[in-house]
């Protein structure tokens, strides 16, 4: 599956680039939950950029994973001044309150990539999570439509595990009550730790004795530790397994025929979205919703957006053509003879 | 006098602990090869002196000059003063509990190749040293496994171990049997014989007069004056520390003894590492109203076990009976003593005394606290504080302030706390173990008094002690300890120290 | 004689309290200095009254934690499951008032509840049975952890009914916060009077009369301060004054109560302490059901200000503590420590946090800068007492 | 006299050897009670040489790392740091093998010398300076972990050069891992030969002969038994041998040398160790130096096991490590523990972590399960060294 709305999507950031003539700088709060994934740092790059294109500042916060110290740090933010608050939720219903806060303050809310629950969030800007996790388990049950799985989940304490969990689940539990794949075992990396994932797949291995036929992983630092696991008992590219960011050594490992897929949020485009609704928020503009979701409490107007299923076949069409990662740096490992033609 | 006789002279030391002068103007001078007595009260700033000395108060941190062997010492730290040839037994017991004799022996100078321990000729020479101070004990046994006379040796080894040309001793027989001390002794006059100078600090002042060969006497941080040992008596010496004269070192009162308050039956109590051994056998005694009684023994005896036991404070298991006032009692901690009304001060003050990082009214009051309770469940500060007072005045306790820490006080200070504490605490029967450790002379005489208005209120006491005087000074009945058996009883009319004595050492 | 040795005595007791201060003072020096750097780099918007209220709403949960960690600490024992019991507290009273519809109060009374009851669970362990409280409190991390997992099944359990959002986000009136403040030092110039009072009976020193009316000034112009601050804001944050309650009722118990005296003992020389009498093994029991509770209301205040149970709520809060208490210059090695320092110390590390995060630094530089200052405010305590 | 003496000695030495036994065998004990229970529970899964082998390997970071933190736990100190320059100096290999493509092993030289002069900094903050070491090393654990967010800027760097691979990955050939067993056994029977000529030389009293005989044989069987375990699978593990000749080398440091025995005494009563002369700050310095290496160390082969380096590695694993040295009988007060103990520590939680994972156990079971078994082994632990 390609990006029907990718084009599109690119053709209107740029007119709005065209009608934010302004003097007053608007000032942005962004609150992300953790930079210490590879991901985050490329949403903050493109958002800050593109804001900087529409003339506002953005002050930048992360709150290593942690609900306390981000609703701390939005309020820090809150108190300077800002106009717009972006946040990336820890724990989407956890941050509830700052909302309201916010609004004492006249600060407008834009919940990003992860949905603030039951408050009067102004906007929202997305991927859906458990869209991911249905694309995960679509993508690896089309390839292992039969057989043995092993679900290697998030941590046990991140809700959005949760939520991939429950994507996941929605496709493979017909497949399972049909019969057709039998889920050999359920295992949550604390901290979505490299180590933990390859301690948890080196035991499933030795626990099935290597009658595994495909991996549903969560994300790719996890995904990193079970194909070394995998590839230990020399089944690497032969069990199939799923993933989710694109980071570069999972894209790596794609090419190389060692991971399965990777769900890739085009980033650049949520970044680049978000920061235009950020702006259009700020100055009271109209922010170009597409859908609505309910959050408990109100349906927030969203901008949603698809996530990608990424394999070595649309590698070069999504993650490349985005310049997220370039090809040089994705074919680094494969010989040259075999890179694609672009 | 000719100054090459000295080896060691200091000038003019000066030290003061954030106000409180510790040493004022200190002059002491030490004659090549003899045995130097250092007498004081409490707190009179011996320890200090020789903790400069010994480079614990580094150069600099003290005013005036160390002139030995006829060079200046600018002392770093310990290591320079090793260097130098003098070596230091602590008063306050210095050593690693955890780690065995012979390591505690040789820590800090550790026989080695390359940095790799020779773990056998430790062992030997930690057997040769033991040997010569008549200690049959195992070199690799932890020494948190040995009584604290026993430690008080390993540590005495220690500084034998060290080729040293100076040698102080900071009350180094506070917990020694009199058989011990003599064994010291005879390695202290070996060592003379070999040109070896020593500094000898004790409150015993018939040990200091046997042993020495001149004297220096300090007082309230300055120098009283020196004087060969041989035109000195002990009551001159008390004169020079104490400031008055002291004929009577023993108070002897009358009082009243009543009736029975405390029987002891079949007692034993096996060693808390190994449940087998029996250190206490089959002891029974009895105790009366206003009455005490003094245990007396070698190091070794099992005294501190048996009334540690009692007390409910020795982790071994015991058997036999305990009645008071005629009823059986089983007590399985001290908390339980205490509600009993029996309070005991250990033998061990810095291990189980004392809190030393705690001010010296904590400490006191430690035991009786509940007895400041107000109204509101809070202590009643200032009525704490009025009894505080109380007792540093009576005790003579020398400290600045009431709030100071513990640790900061002199050696026989600190063990005044630890009496204090016991005394506040009111209790109907009182167990002293070595109660007068490290005590001046002074002292002594008014804590003996203390004893007898004690036991005239009707209190009982049992004291454990190694100082024979003391023993038979005080007590009115004496029961003799050997290899964990009573041996014998004695009703202190004509007892001499001969008997007692003879009866510890296992005869009849 | 006498004169010279009450002249003398005189200087040392002033020293001595002079020192005793200096102490903590160091401490609130380096607070101080952290916060007039924050002052310059974020150019004042750190010391409006707007960010004092934050700052002092957003040290709550960790305060509470450090009061109760710095009596088990001053022990010489150490509570590693806090931050789970925290977890798993505010998760319960979350559980009761959102899926069983249970009042909020009687939601926290059960929270409450069960963090005592968790915390003795401790203690006997440790008192009774032995085992090190490092192994004990780990084991309680994990376990508590685990139930919550289990309990929320990994979901996050909100909106919280009003009553139980009370307390981590209401405030009181201004007219309230200033009546406080007055009864506060009504109370604070009563203690003087009657210390003074009692001071006379047992005939003891008094201290000159200028320099107790000195320290109600001094009174006077911090509640004050601290009052006008908060109120020129939202008016007293209700967590805050929680805190404050919790900080009087437990430095009192640690000075001046019985019990705290023995747990000062007990971490000293805990054969001292045993041969004193003190029943050590009750104590140990005590404190770590109190620490129980305290992670509870900690767990209840932090539910309720985020309006939000989940299952990640105080992961590595334990650390916050313990080195709240550390830095307020409790050891622990046990036997010294002091509520307020353990306060000071949270304090401490909330200002960093607040003041990096107002800084809008690059995740490298909050790690790095947070660091460095921790290290040197800890290090300049530690100089200067040296000093001394 | 003399032999009645004479006999009592005799009595106590046996005695003691006896006990100190028994302190490290009640662990083993418990190991081995956990060992059955998950064998029996995962019908034998657990036991095979395959499985074996994975524990082995999935304890080496940790057991890296308790073999440093527990010198410094035994001289009283603490390292909170270890995980953040674990990840640190792991991240630093990855990108110079990486980024810079510089050969592995230079790369990892230099992550050596990196985990050195930093630990070596934590040394000189807590020596020289008298900062609390929980302090300093908590603001290392800040500071570290800032710089490799900092240098990596959050990426994960991988793929490594395939000599960096090796350390993590290889495995001896069994031929090699036989006479490697085979060597260890000479160097083991030729210590026991040379202790005997020591104790012959210097007059003292040999043990029987066929309790050296005991000895050796019991030597033949356990390295035998390690050995044809791991060769049965894939070999001895590289990584594996490289713990096991830390562990050698550490062991030896911490009984048999000068500086090993100051520690303890350090530990132990660090006044006595000042007064003995000791330069208290030296080994201190030494001591958190030593242990900044062993970090890289396992940081290194941490990166090289998972083929990659990343912001997150070593996240919590200081916590592992001083776990596993309280397990493995260590005092947080000083002056008590092994590096024997210590990997016994580490094993037990490996086994624990392992066995869980093998039972397929959801996330709640896993946490409450293995707080509670930690909880046990220690108290088994505990309460037979108790009732001997
Ligand atoms: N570290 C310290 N801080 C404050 N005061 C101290 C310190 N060390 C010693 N002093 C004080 O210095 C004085 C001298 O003490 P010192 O230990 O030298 O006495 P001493 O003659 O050895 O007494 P004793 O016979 O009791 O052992 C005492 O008043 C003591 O309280
Ligand atoms: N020569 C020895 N050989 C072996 N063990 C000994 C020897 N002497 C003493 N012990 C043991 O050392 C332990 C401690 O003795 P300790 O010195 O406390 O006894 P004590 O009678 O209280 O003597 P004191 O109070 O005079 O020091 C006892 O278990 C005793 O059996
Ligand atoms: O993108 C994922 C994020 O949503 C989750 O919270 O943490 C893991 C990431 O892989
Ligand atoms: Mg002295
Ligand atoms: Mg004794």
């Amino acid at each position: 599956t390609t990006n029907p709305n990718q084009s599109k999507s690119n053709n209107q950031t740029s007119q709005t680039t065209n009608t934010s003539d302004n003097s007053g700088k608007i000032k942005i709060g962004f609150s992300f939950d953790t930079l210490n994934l590879e991901r985050w740092q490329h949403d903050r790059d493109y958002f800050v950029q593109r804001a900087k294109e529409l003339g506002a500042d953005v002050l930048v916060q992360s709150a290593n994973s942690d609900s306390q110290t981000q609703y701390s740090q939005c309020q820090n933010l809150i108190a300077q001044g800002i106009k717009v608050l972006v946040i990336i939720p820890h724990d989407g219903s956890a941050i509830a309150p700052i909302v309201e806060e916010a609004h004492k303050a006249g600060v407008k809310v834009l919940a990003y990539d992860r949905l603030i629950m039951n408050a009067d969030v102004d906007a929202y800007v997305s991927f859906d999570n458990e869209k991911v996790g249905e694309l995960q388990a679509e993508a690896i049950t089309k390839l292992v439509p039969k057989g043995n799985y092993f679900l290697l989940e998030g941590s046990p304490t991140d809700n959005n595990a949760k939520l991939f969990e429950q994507g996941q689940k929605k496709v493979l539990q017909p497949l399972v009550d049909k019969g057709d794949i039998k889920i050999v075992g359920e295992q949550w990396a604390q901290d979505w730790l490299t180590q933990n994932a390859y301690n948890i797949m080196q035991n499933a291995l030795t626990a099935n004795n290597n009658k595994i036929d495909a991996v549903v992983d969560a994300n790719d630092s996890t995904a990193l530790g079970a194909i070394r696991a995998l590839q230990e008992q020399n089944l690497a590219g032969k069990v199939a397994i799923s993933g989710q960011d694109a980071d570069l050594a999972n894209c790596q490992l794609i090419v190389e025929g060692k991971q399965s897929m990777t769900v890739y949020k085009p980033v650049k485009e949520e970044a680049t979205k978000g920061a235009d609704v950020a702006v259009a928020l700020a100055k009271g503009e109209d922010i170009n919703a597409n859908g609505k979701v309910n959050n408990g409490k109100i349906d927030v107007p969203s901008v949603l957006l698809t996530p990608v299923a990424v394999d070595k076949n649309n590698m070069v069409d999504t993650i490349i053509k985005d310049g997220f990662h370039s090809l040089d740096e994705v074919y680094k490992n494969v010989p040259k003879d075999q890179w694609p033609k672009q | 006098m000719d100054m090459g006789d000295f080896i060691l002279e200091m000038k003019n030391i000066t030290k003061d602990f954030s106000g409180v002068k510790a040493l004022d103007n200190v002059n002491l001078k030490v004659k090549k090869g003899e045995i130097h007595g250092l007498c004081g009260e409490n707190g009179a700033g011996k320890s200090t002196l020789m903790k400069i000395l010994s480079g614990v108060y580094p150069y600099g941190t003290f005013s005036g000059e160390i002139i030995f062997d006829g060079k200046e010492l600018k002392l770093n730290n310990i290591k320079d003063a090793e260097d130098a040839g003098i070596g230091i037994i602590y008063q306050e017991l210095s050593l690693v509990k955890e780690l065995s004799v012979s390591e505690n022996i040789f820590i800090g100078n550790e026989p080695n190749k390359n940095g790799i321990i020779d773990f056998d000729r430790m062992y030997y020479e930690t057997k040769i040293l033991l040997d010569k101070l008549n200690l049959n004990i195992n070199p690799n046994v932890p020494v948190k496994n040995l009584g604290i006379g026993q430690q008080q040796l390993v540590e005495i080894a220690k500084a034998l171990s060290k080729n040293v040309s100076l040698l102080i001793l900071d009350e180094p027989t506070s917990s020694l049997t009199d058989a011990d001390v003599e064994i010291l002794f005879n390695i202290l006059r070996q060592l003379k014989d070999n040109g070896v100078t020593c500094i000898y600090i004790s409150h015993k002042l018939n040990e200091v007069m046997e042993i020495t060969d001149r004297i220096t006497v300090q007082r309230d941080g300055k120098t009283i004056g020196s004087e060969d040992t041989k035109n000195l008596t002990e009551s001159e010496i008390i004169k020079m520390m104490v400031g008055r004269e002291l004929t009577n070192l023993f108070p002897k009162e009358e009082h009243q003894i009543g009736k029975e308050i405390l029987e002891v039956k079949n007692f034993s109590v096996y060693d808390s590492k190994s449940s087998s051994k029996k250190i206490v056998d089959n002891v029974s005694f009895t105790l009366k109203e206003g009455e005490i009684l003094g245990i007396a023994g070698l190091i070794g005896a099992g005294r501190t076990e048996l009334v540690s036991s009692i007390f409910g404070s020795y982790p071994g298991r015991h058997e036999g009976e305990i009645y008071l006032e005629g009823k059986k009692i089983n007590i399985r901690n001290p908390d339980e003593a205490l509600d009993y009304g029996i309070a005991m001060v250990p033998e061990d003050r810095k291990g189980q005394g004392l809190i030393n990082i705690l001010s010296v009214r904590d400490n006191m009051t430690l035991s009786n606290i509940e007895s400041y309770k107000n109204n509101f469940g809070s202590v009643d500060v200032n009525k704490e504080i009025v009894d505080v007072k109380k007792y540093i005045e009576m005790l003579k306790i020398k400290v600045s302030h009431f709030d100071l820490a513990v640790k900061n006080l002199s050696g026989g200070n600190q063990q005044k706390v630890v009496l204090a504490k016991n005394l506040l605490r009111n209790p109907k029967i009182l167990i002293l173990d070595e109660p007068t450790r490290g005590i001046d002379v002074g002292a002594k005489y008014e804590i003996y008094k203390l004893i007898y208005e004690l036991v005239k209120s009707g209190i009982s006491i049992i004291m454990v002690s190694s100082e024979l005087p003391e023993i038979i000074g005080l007590s009115d009945r004496i029961v003799v300890m050997h290899e964990g058996k009573k041996k014998g009883e004695f009703v202190n009319k004509d007892v001499t120290q001969e008997m007692i004595m003879q009866c510890a050492i296992g005869g009849k | 004689m006498v004169n010279s040795k009450g002249f003398k005595e005189n200087n040392v007791s002033i020293n001595k309290k002079f020192s005793f201060n200096l102490k903590l003072y160091t401490m609130i020096i380096a607070l101080v200095g952290i916060w007039i750097i924050f002052a310059i780099a974020t150019k004042g918007d750190f010391l409006t009254s707007r960010n004092m209220s934050n700052l002092f709403r957003q040290m709550v949960s960790t305060a509470v934690l450090a009061i109760g960690m710095v009596f088990v600490i001053i022990a010489g024992q150490i509570d590693l499951s806090v931050g789970s019991l925290l977890g798993l507290t505010g998760g319960i009273a979350a559980i009761a008032n959102v899926w069983f519809h249970i009042n909020g109060i009687l939601s926290i009374i059960i929270a409450l509840a069960i963090g005592l009851i968790l915390g003795t669970w401790n203690g006997w362990w440790v008192a009774y049975k032995n085992v090190p409280s490092f192994i004990v409190t780990l084991a309680g991390m994990l376990v508590f952890r685990g139930i919550l997992i289990g309990i929320t099944n990994g979901y996050t359990i909100a909106p919280l009914s009003s009553d139980f959002q009370f307390i981590g986000q209401a405030y009181l009136t201004p007219v309230s916060g200033y009546l406080l403040g007055i009864i506060v030092l009504l109370v604070g110039a009563y203690t003087i009077y009657s210390q003074r009072k009692s001071k006379i009976k047992y005939g003891l020193e008094v201290s000159p009369f200028y320099l107790d009316i000195a320290k109600i000034i001094l009174m006077i112009v911090l509640i004050g301060l601290f009052v006008f601050t908060l109120n020129s804001y939202n008016g007293i944050p209700f967590s805050v004054l929680i805190l404050a309650i919790l900080v009087a009722i437990f430095t009192y118990i640690a000075s001046k109560t019985v019990f705290g005296r023995r747990v000062y003992a007990l971490g000293g020389n805990i054969e001292a302490a045993k041969l004193s009498g003190i029943n050590v093994k009750k104590i140990t029991l005590i404190l770590f059901a109190i620490n129980g509770l305290l992670a509870a209301v900690s767990g209840v205040v932090l539910t309720s200000t985020l309006n939000a149970g989940s299952t990640s709520a105080g992961q590595n809060a334990e650390m916050d503590a313990i080195a709240s208490c550390v830095i307020g210059g409790a050891s622990l090695m046990g036997g010294v420590g002091s509520v307020i320092g353990a306060i000071i110390g949270a304090l401490v590390m909330a200002s960093i946090n607040n003041g990096m995060s107002l800084l809008n630094s690059a995740p490298f530089w909050q790690y790095v800068v947070k660091g460095l200052i921790l290290l040197l405010a800890v290090y300049v305590d530690v100089a200067s007492k040296n000093k001394e």
